[in-house]
Formats: C-alpha cells, structure tokens, sequence
C-alpha cells in the first residue's frame, strides 16, 4: 500500500500496461518529453522511449486516426485528448469510426484502444476547458465509457481499459489530479462495467460520478448526521457497459433515487439511468427520481461562479433532505 | 501497328512484363464487368441502398493493387467497390453486399459503402470525407512500429482535399515518415460541383505537397501502366523507410457520383472526350502493342463475364440477412449488451 | 392550401426566409447549382443569385464557422449539413462555439444561424449516414433544437427558426422528404418551443418526434382500435426549447408515458423527458414509464434488418400494450 | 547614433511617422506592462483560472492593431490579451477578467482565454486551437457581401496550422477571396513542443502558403514597423477585393505557454538570444533613430503605468461578480430557459 495521487496513478497505469505489453504505445499533445500538460505522464518517455510515447503536432484526428489504424492492425494504443472538450474536434473519430467499424465490417475489424482524457471543472478554465462530456461518449453505441473517482480505480479500471478489446473512452477528472488515495502494491486491475458501493444506506440511493462522488459522500454524511437521512452511494464508474443490477438493486432496497451529475443536465448520464429505473423499478420508487446536475448553461470561468454552479455538498443535502420530507 | 500511334508512350524494354499486363488487364475488367452489371442490377431494383461506381476510374485501382503484396493495407472510400475488387475480394461477395443479401462481404451490415476485407487486406471503405486518411497512418504506424515492410494505401477524391482530416494525415505522415501513400483520384468533380470552383488551386493534391515537404506528383490516372509504375515507387520508398508519398491521378467518372445522381451538371461533350480517354480503351491498345493478342484479351473477358454472371445469380439466390445479425458485433464479444 | 412534399417545403420556406430578409444568406455543398443532393434546394440558387446561395468546398468547418462569423457581425446564414452524422466532422463549432459564445462573452456576441440536416435512417446508406443525432444537439446548453414531422412543420419551424436570435439546428428527416401534406397558402411563422397534442387521448401519453410521429399515430390508432387503449400522442417537434408544460399536462391527464425514439437508446431526448416527469410528475404516474427505441447499436444497412431495427408500428402497439396490460 | 549601427533597417524616408510611431510604441508598452503586471498579480494569488502572456510578441498584436481601422474585426485565441489591450480595449477591463473580477471585460464570465469587446472590434479570444480561423472568414464574408471594406484580421500560432481547420480555412478565403488577414505568431513552441519536431516544413505557416494560391510571407515578428508595413499591404489588398494574405511572424514567448508552465522544455541559451531581439527593446532604439528622444518614451512608459497601476488598484477594489450572472445570457432573451 502507497499513497498515490490520481495524477501519479495514471502514469503508473500507463507504465503497467506498457511494461506488461510491448504492443501499448502512447501519442498525444506534449505528453512526452514534457510529461503531459497536467505532469500525469511524467516518466514515461524515459521509460518507455519515443517509439512507444509520441509528441504529436496538433491534429487530434490524425491522432484518433492513427491509433485507430494501429488497433486494427495489432497494436493497442493510447491515446490522449488533452482536454474532453476537445472531443469535439476529433468527434467523427470518436462517434463514426471508432464505435462503428467492428458492426459495420461484421466483425471483422477490431479496434482495441483508449482515448483518456481531461474532463471537468474546477481550474476556473472556463466554458471551453471544462466541460463534463461523458454523455458524449455514452450515448454513442460501440464504445465503452469510464470515468473513475480515486487513484486506485484509475489503475484498476485503465488497465482493465487497455486489455479491453473495444475502444474505451476514459475520462480522467482534471479537478481530482490533486486527490491522495491508498494503492495497493503491485499490479492492479479491475474490471469494467461495474459500478461500487460506497456507502451502504437504506432510505435512498445516491449516484455520482468521478468529482461528484466525493460529494455525494461528503452530503450522506451529512444527511445521515444532521437529517437521519441514511443514504446509499454508488460510484457509477464505467457507464458502458452500465452496472444496472447494482443500481436496480440499490432502488429495490431503498425506493428512492437521486442522481448527482456534474454534466449540463440534458441528457446526461442520470437522465438514461433515470429512465431505466422509471421503467424497470417503477414500483419500487417511493417517491420521484430527482435529478441534481450543472444547470444546463456553458461554465462560467470565475472562481465564485463556477464554485456554485456544479452541484455542491450543501445542494445535494438541501436536495434530498426537501424531497424526502 | 500503324493504328495505334496516338498510344501515349511505346517503351522498347517492357519494364511491366506480361504476367503483370495481364494481371492489370484483368483485373482492371472485372470492375469495369462487375460495376456495369451493379448498374444493370440497380436499374432492375436489385440494388438497395447507395452504390458509388468508378466506371472510367479502373485503372487506378488495378494499378495500385496490383503493385501490393500481401500484407499491405487498402483504405477505401464510399467509392471503394473498385479498390475492393482490385484487391482480389471476389465479386460475388461484393454485389451481394451492394444487393443486401446474406452473401455479401458484410452480410447487408455495412451496405456499399463500407466494403471490408480484412483477409485481403482491404481493411475497411469509409464514407466520411476524410476520416480514413489518419486511419491509414495508424496502420502504417504499426508497420513502422513492428518494423515490418508492409505499406498502407489509401484512396481519395479531389473533394477530399479540402477537408481538415487531409491536411492533418499528410503533416502527420510526413512527420512521423510512415509508409503511407496517399492516392488522390481526381476526377474533377466531388458530387455535383466541380472540384474547380472551390479550391484554391488547380491540382488539389499535388499542388498542396509541398506543404509537407513532398513531391509534386499528378499522373495520368486512366493508363493502368503510369500508375503501377508510380505505385511501385512509392511503395518502394515507403518500404525503404523513407516516408509517404501523395499521387494525385487524374480520370473521369463515367456514370453520376452515386446511383441517384443522372450527372446532369456536367459540360455537354466532356464524357465524350473522357471516353476516348477509357482506361480499358487505353490498356487494349497498349495489350496489343506489347503483343497480347485480341483473342487473349478476349478469352480473359470471357472469363470475367462468366465470373460476374455467376457471382449475380449466386446474389440473386442468396437470401437476406438473418434477423439476428442485428444485435451481433457491437463489440468484442460478439454481441451488443450495454448493461448487465 | 396546396398539397407539398416535405422536400418541397424545405426550399419554399428558405425561400420564404430569404424573399423577406436580405441578410439571410445560405451556404453548404451542393445546394447551388445542384439544388442539394436531397433536391430540397432547387431554385433556389436561380432566385436568390450566387451571392446568397454559394456553394461551399468539403469543408464542414470552414461552413460552419463561416456562419458563425458572419451571424455574429450581422448576416442571418443558414448552413446545410448534407447529412447529421457529419455533424461529428464539425462538432467544435456547434458544441463550443455558437453554443458558447453569447455566454462567454456576457452577451456581447449573438448568433443567430440555423444549421439544417439530413437526419435519420431508412434509406438502407448504413451505420455513417443513417443516424438520428437529436440529442448530439439537445445535450449541448446554448443551441435550440427543432425536427419537424410535416411540410407545413417545416416551414413554419423553419421561419421561426432563422427569425430566432440563437443558433438553431434544424433535423429534417431524410425519410420525409417524398411525404406530402396540406400546406397554407401565403407566409407561415409556428412558434419554437411549442409541441403539439396531435392525437388527444386518456389512457396513456405517447411522445415522438420527426419519422416517428406518423408511427406514433398510426400505432395509436391500431391501439385503439384493437385493444380499446386511448392514447394521447405528442409530437415534440422542438428539443430546446422543450414543451414541459404540454408533456406534463399530457401525463396529469393519462397517467402514463411512452416514448417512440428513433435514436439509439442511451441518453436520447425521450431519456431527459423521462427523467422530468419521473421527478415532476412522479404522483401522476400510473405505472412505469417507457421507451420504445432503436437498440443501443449502430445502423445495419440491409433493407429487413432496418426496417425493424428502428421503432415500428408493430413494436409500439405491442410495447404499449404489454405494459397496459 | 553610432551605437544604434546594429538596427536591423534604417529608411531615409520615413514612411511611418512619428504619430503612428508613438501610437506604436505606446501600445506595445501597455502590452508589456499589463501583462507584466499580470504576471505579478499572478505570483500573488490574485489571477484565478489560467493565463496566456505575450511577453516578446508585442509587436505583432501591436503592428497589425494600429493598422487597422475601425469596423475591421480582431479574432483572438487564449493568447489573446496583447491583441485585446492593442485594440483599445481599457486596461482594466482586462486585468479585471484575468482576476474574474466583477469590472472584468466580461465580468468573469469568460475567463482569461475568451476576451471579446465587440465595442472595439475585437470579436471573441477562442481556446480552442483552430476553431476562430473559419469563424473570420465568416466575419470577412460578412464584409464582402455588404459591400464594406472591412478587413478581418485572425491571429493564432505556429502549432495551430497543423489543425484541420486551419486548412479548410485558408481553402476556403482564397476561393471566396475574402477579405481576411491570417496572422500566424511564431513564437517556436506549441505548448511544450517545439513547432520543428512536429511540422513537415520550416515555416509552418508562410511555406504553406503556395498550397492556398497565396504568396509566402515570412517577416521579423519582433520589429512593430515591419510588422505595421505587412498589415498595411495585407489590409489594403484585402480592402481592395484581392483576397486573403498570410503573414507568419517570427516572434518568441519569454515566459511560459501559460501561468503553469516554466518553460523548462527550451534549450540553454535560446531565452536569452531571444531577449536581445526583445521587441520592446527594439523599437526603442528605432524611435531614436527616428528623433523620438528617450524622455518622450520615458513620458509614456508612466503614462502607461500610471494607467496600469490605476488599473490594478480598481480591479483589487472590484467585487467578484454577483451569482446571478450565472444564469444570464445563454440566449438572445437574456435567460438560460431551455423550457416552459
Ligand atoms: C464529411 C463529409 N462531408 C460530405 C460528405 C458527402 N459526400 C459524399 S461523397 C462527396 C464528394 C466527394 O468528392 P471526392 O472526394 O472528389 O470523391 P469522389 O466522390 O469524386 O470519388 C461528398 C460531398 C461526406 N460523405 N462526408
Ligand atoms: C484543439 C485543441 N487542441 C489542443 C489544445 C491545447 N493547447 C492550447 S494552446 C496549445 C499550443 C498552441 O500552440 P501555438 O498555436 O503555437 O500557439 P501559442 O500558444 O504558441 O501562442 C495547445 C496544444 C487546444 N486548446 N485545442
Ligand atoms: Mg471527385
Ligand atoms: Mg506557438
């Protein structure tokens, strides 16, 4: 056991995958010699050598384009999107190419690899450089999608990332990099699609995300101390495939449901969680699912404004103790 | 031989030989039977979906295939039956797929627009402008990568100069010094509207190598011997480690950009001057000059027909798809379960 | 009244939009002297002259971003798309640019385009030109969002839309355009935002949108007819902004919800509908509240695999149905 | 005036002025002292978010700006406060937005890599590497088709022209001959790469050029009147009808990519070559060339930081901005309400 920082976790996820298979490589903007804009692959190039870790120009479609082409034809890349806003610009690669080739083809293509990314906010980066994108990536069919809260996760899910044999789009959280977490030595993997019980309760279940799952933590405590509300709290973690018997099971016990999502709120990843349960656990909701997400408006950048705009400890218990009254 | 003195170049030595002459005539006649009879079906209502053709285009797909080993790669556009073809995917497979039956290449899953076969190193048809050019440097990156001498192909329309994919895949390739070629097919046009009248330069391919670093090369896309010559050379300064080159060769697309499309927008009198131009033409002439007799070339038409004729009734029984097929290959598995 | 396709409708109310405002300008591939490769343009470039109907390079970004510049410094453009699943070669400047810059700037800049699209499937072009990507639109704070089902839709939708000071994406449906319908004479203006209660009903709410809605109805009446289910079908005809207080309403009356969505399934628009009434409108549920939608996959090609692929009438009827039951 | 001998040109003529030679400087100076002062208020924790400095570039944002006239129309990226301040826009303001005060440009909004104040034509600072290029050619479209003479100026960097949008920009003015001036600052590095490691050619922008049917145009981004005599030429041919230009401009950044980089990444040595050609520097010793004496720049210089300091005091005295700007202008109604 270590402490690890979530930012020291991904270069150690890196490094795992790359040690254990020679055909791993990395490419991505600055992530090289200069160890990543936010120090996450520091080392690497010096390990690994520039064969196997790439400084790209800035062209991310030639870099979901490249390791697209590479995973077809035997290698398993990563690659890195610096930022998850910048999805955007390299989206035809993610959301008609690399999702769709195996269908298309019948099975004949294949395209193992992971896209990681920057995602959220918190750096007061504004509107363009901190965005919550993971329903981007979700309501594409043909990619599997991740998102993990705590240093240990992002080793055990990356790696299982990496040794998947689809393409993974895995989203690191820029405001988490900071996080200390407990690792355990050795190599760690960890399997994708299931989601973790944080926090077992009984009056309600709470399901967050990356950033928010701390909160949501932080707000079941305080439910719990303050309001005698005893809540259950769910690290979604991989969000395809989506760990619905763990959700299901979870609202079967506690009848209430709440979602806590950092993303603009349409159609974002408690939506579609919320319309599963709306239809195949109906009848055991007590009361109504109640969504607390980012308003759905761009980020401001300022540091007072973007403090209250994603949902904080004291919304998400002001929230769930008003609608459990 | 006094007939055939307007041929564009009679070479004494015969650098091609005519087990490959052979080889381009033929394979440059199977597209040009097995599109035409793809048109044929179409008109019968037994093509579903889109299909594009390169009637007129033939030779440069013969060209380039036939200057591949095995191991090399072919990315392909919408435009891809060709190239498909070219590669040796058997005809069958190819009209079944562009009539949607069980037989197809993909069984009716990817429709003509997505032709793939990985077997024939025809790794996938791509029908977003632009998208596969990057693709085709990942799979040269991985030659690269494993040290192996394989080369990546991939095929484009002058259309698809324009967009951003194109420039960031040639920087790349030139950057990275991959084994990568990239086939520029001008044939004037991108659907409707002329390729002139929006880009900024006349040759949209070659006139843009130079801004990575390349050379300036525009052929004539319909004289199957120009292109396997460039092709080997490209091919051999991909394999030597010497990066990527870009060819842009010009022809002419006989019939419309896509089965929906009449071509009503060209020029009265252009397809007959492209016609005298057509690269079967061309190559009969040039077969006779280096010897091949009409009968040889007659008996290999024959051949052809027999195999088109026969891939069309085979498409014609093959059932449609099963059911099933829907929810197969999503992923991995074999399957498409998003949830437990 | 005269009857008019779909198709016809698109160039007669960009027509419409054009004879009445000089600054509105039009831009895309083909639209010109082709008259669109769906032929929704025709006569256009005749009347309008090369100066407001130019056609454009294969240059998504440079088209959209086109329009962007000049509706910020005061040209009204309309932009085509040739086809939605393009919107992913240019997604930086509909998800961070024209649905960004109003907000980033305090309101200095606007934006008022429209972005019109080819959407949806049965034209049998498979998994890249096929998809219905409401929700790449809807998921995005900034953007407004309208798909119309009926020529008349389409030209009302349509004024609104380019009179509208915001960026609009504007879904026409491929498989639309040969359909005909009744259209009034002279100037036609609807309202964005506003659904409509196409069919009124009491046992059960059913919503859907574009190529569905005529699915909808026509299950609506086999429902009825065949198993005395008296459904209220809505066609929501606009995302963003979206008619809460219509759909609400519907379900105070029916007590039940379906969906009928052509997306695939995760995170589509009928996934944000549902997670609103299940918190809104929770105590006015009767039972569970359902989606009927395509599978979370990408397209096939064949002609019998699409067909039954997307939502059919069939599935509807036995959908709702089933869970009446 | 022999210690000056090294000055890169010395016209006989002065085809500049001393009036536009002092605005010249002046503007050049605001740029070095707010971001200096930027710099600092960083070191004391009183810049929140990011941000992206222009020290040593000051003579592009300079130079382009004061040719420019108004109507015509400044599209910035992140390292957009230099072309922000050039235009005119109060100091202040700017400072007030990097310290997501409420007296900011945008009142905090934005944020630092967003700078927009339509007042002075300066349309939008856009943080994604690319995107504003395509979006100038609409504001130059916009231009041609009213029939003004209003020029729309685009700035961006060396790493930003191996974008995709940067090709289908350029393509897409020449064929449209709008009247856009792409200004490329190359200042060596994209964040922590140099510019030569991932570019298939020297000059990432100018040796492109020819690719656009424009001519290559490289100058010393670092000396505010050849920059000022590019502009000149660019916006005339522009305002004339003829087209877009391209001007790379060779230039350095002393500090960082942004507040959170050291710049450790540059070679030994490459700094201080660089802070010998500083622009500001530079322009000093030309302005005595021309008779401008040193108590004249002296006068400015506290003028300048007289308006800087005053601008730092105001900021430090602003508010944060009130919550419910958060929910205000995300539409034209002023609201955020996506339903009823
Ligand atoms: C990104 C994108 N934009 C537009 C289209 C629609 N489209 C399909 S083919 C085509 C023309 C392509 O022209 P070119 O590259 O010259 O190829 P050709 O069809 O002539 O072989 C267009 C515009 C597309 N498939 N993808
Ligand atoms: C599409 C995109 N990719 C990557 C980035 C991250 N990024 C911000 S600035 C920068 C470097 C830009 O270099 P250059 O164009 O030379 O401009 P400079 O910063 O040197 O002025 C990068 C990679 C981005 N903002 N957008
Ligand atoms: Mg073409
Ligand atoms: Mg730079």
């Amino acid at each position: 056991m270590a402490e690890l920082t979530y930012r020291d976790a991904v270069s150690r996820a890196i490094a795992q995958e790359m040690a254990r298979d020679n055909n791993v490589v990395f490419l991505g903007e600055d992530i090289g010699k200069a160890g990543g804009v936010f120090k996450a692959t520091v080392g690497l190039y010096e390990r690994f050598g520039p064969l196997r870790v790439r400084d790209t120009p800035i062209s991310e479609q030639a870099i979901l384009g490249a390791a697209m082409g590479a995973a077809m034809t035997g290698l398993k890349p990563i690659a890195e999107i610096m930022f998850s806003d910048f999805l955007a610009v390299c989206f035809d690669h993610i959301a008609n190419e690399m999702a769709k080739n195996r269908y298309m083809s019948n099975g004949q293509l294949k395209c193992p690899l992971v896209v990681r990314t920057a995602n959220g906010a918190g750096s007061r980066f504004g509107a363009q450089h901190s965005q919550s994108v993971e329903n981007w990536a979700m309501m594409i069919p043909g990619l599997k999608v991740v998102a993990p809260s705590s240093p240990a996760d992002v080793i055990g899910l990356f790696a299982a990332a990496v040794r998947d044999p689809d393409p993974v789009i895995f989203f690191e959280h820029k405001s988490l990099y900071g996080m200390k977490g407990e690792v355990p030595d050795g190599e760690i993997l960890d399997t994708l699609g299931t989601a973790k019980i944080l926090r077992p309760g009984k009056d309600a279940t709470i399901i967050a995300l990356a950033l928010m799952v701390g909160r949501a933590m932080e707000a079941a405590e305080r439910l719990k101390a303050e309001h005698g509300i005893d809540c259950e709290v769910i690290d979604v973690r991989s969000l395809v495939p989506l760990d619905t018997r763990c959700i299901l099971g979870s609202v079967a016990k506690t009848h209430r449901l709440f979602t806590v999502e950092e993303n603009p709120r349409l159609c974002g990843w408690g939506a579609e969680i919320a319309s599963i349960v709306a239809d195949e656990s109906f009848y055991d909701l007590d009361g109504p699912i109640v969504r607390i997400t980012t308003p759905h408006l761009p980020l401001p950048a300022a540091d007072n404004l973007e403090d209250v705009v994603l949902p904080t400890v004291d919304r998400i218990v002001d929230t769930v103790k008003r609608s459990m009254a | 031989m006094n007939q055939h003195a307007k041929t564009p170049s009679k070479p004494v030595n015969d650098d091609i030989g005519e087990a490959v002459r052979l080889d381009l005539y033929r394979r440059q006649m199977v597209i040009r039977q097995a599109e035409t009879r793809a048109y044929d079906l179409f008109l019968q209502n037994l093509v579903k979906g889109t299909s594009h053709l390169s009637l007129g285009q033939e030779a440069i797909a013969a060209g380039f295939a036939v200057a591949m080993k095995a191991g090399d790669t072919s990315f392909c556009t919408y435009r891809g039956h060709a190239h498909t073809l070219a590669r040796g995917v058997p005809v069958e497979q190819v009209l079944g797929e562009l009539m949607q039956r069980d037989n197809g290449l993909m069984r009716g899953k990817g429709g003509s627009m997505h032709l793939t076969s990985v077997e024939h190193g025809v790794m996938g048809s791509y029908a977003i402008i632009g998208a596969h050019l990057p693709i085709a440097c990942g799979s040269a990156w991985r030659s690269q990568y494993q040290g192996t001498d394989e080369v990546s192909v991939v095929f484009f329309g002058d259309g698809t100069t324009n967009i951003g994919a194109f420039h960031e895949s040639l920087n790349f390739a030139a950057v990275w010094k991959l084994p990568v070629v990239f086939v520029c097919e001008n044939n004037l046009y991108m659907e409707y509207t002329p390729i002139k009248d929006v880009t900024a330069v006349e040759h949209p391919a070659a006139d843009r190598a130079s801004a990575y670093g390349l050379e300036r090369i525009v052929i004539d896309g319909n004289d199957a011997d120009a292109v396997y010559r460039e092709a080997q050379k490209a091919y051999a300064k991909a394999r030597a480690g010497d990066g990527p080159s870009m060819i842009e060769c010009m022809t002419y697309r006989h019939s419309g950009h896509s089965r929906a499309d009449p071509a009503k927008y060209r020029p009265e009198g252009e397809l007959e001057e492209w016609l005298k131009k057509d690269p079967i033409k061309i190559y009969q002439e040039r077969c006779r000059q280096f010897g091949i007799s009409d009968a040889m070339m007659a008996k290999i038409d024959a051949e052809v027909l027999q195999v088109v004729d026969d891939a069309t009734e085979a498409c014609k029984a093959s059932p449609s798809p099963p059911l099933e097929l829907i929810t197969t290959d999503v992923y991995a598995d074999g399957g498409w379960a998003w949830r437990n």
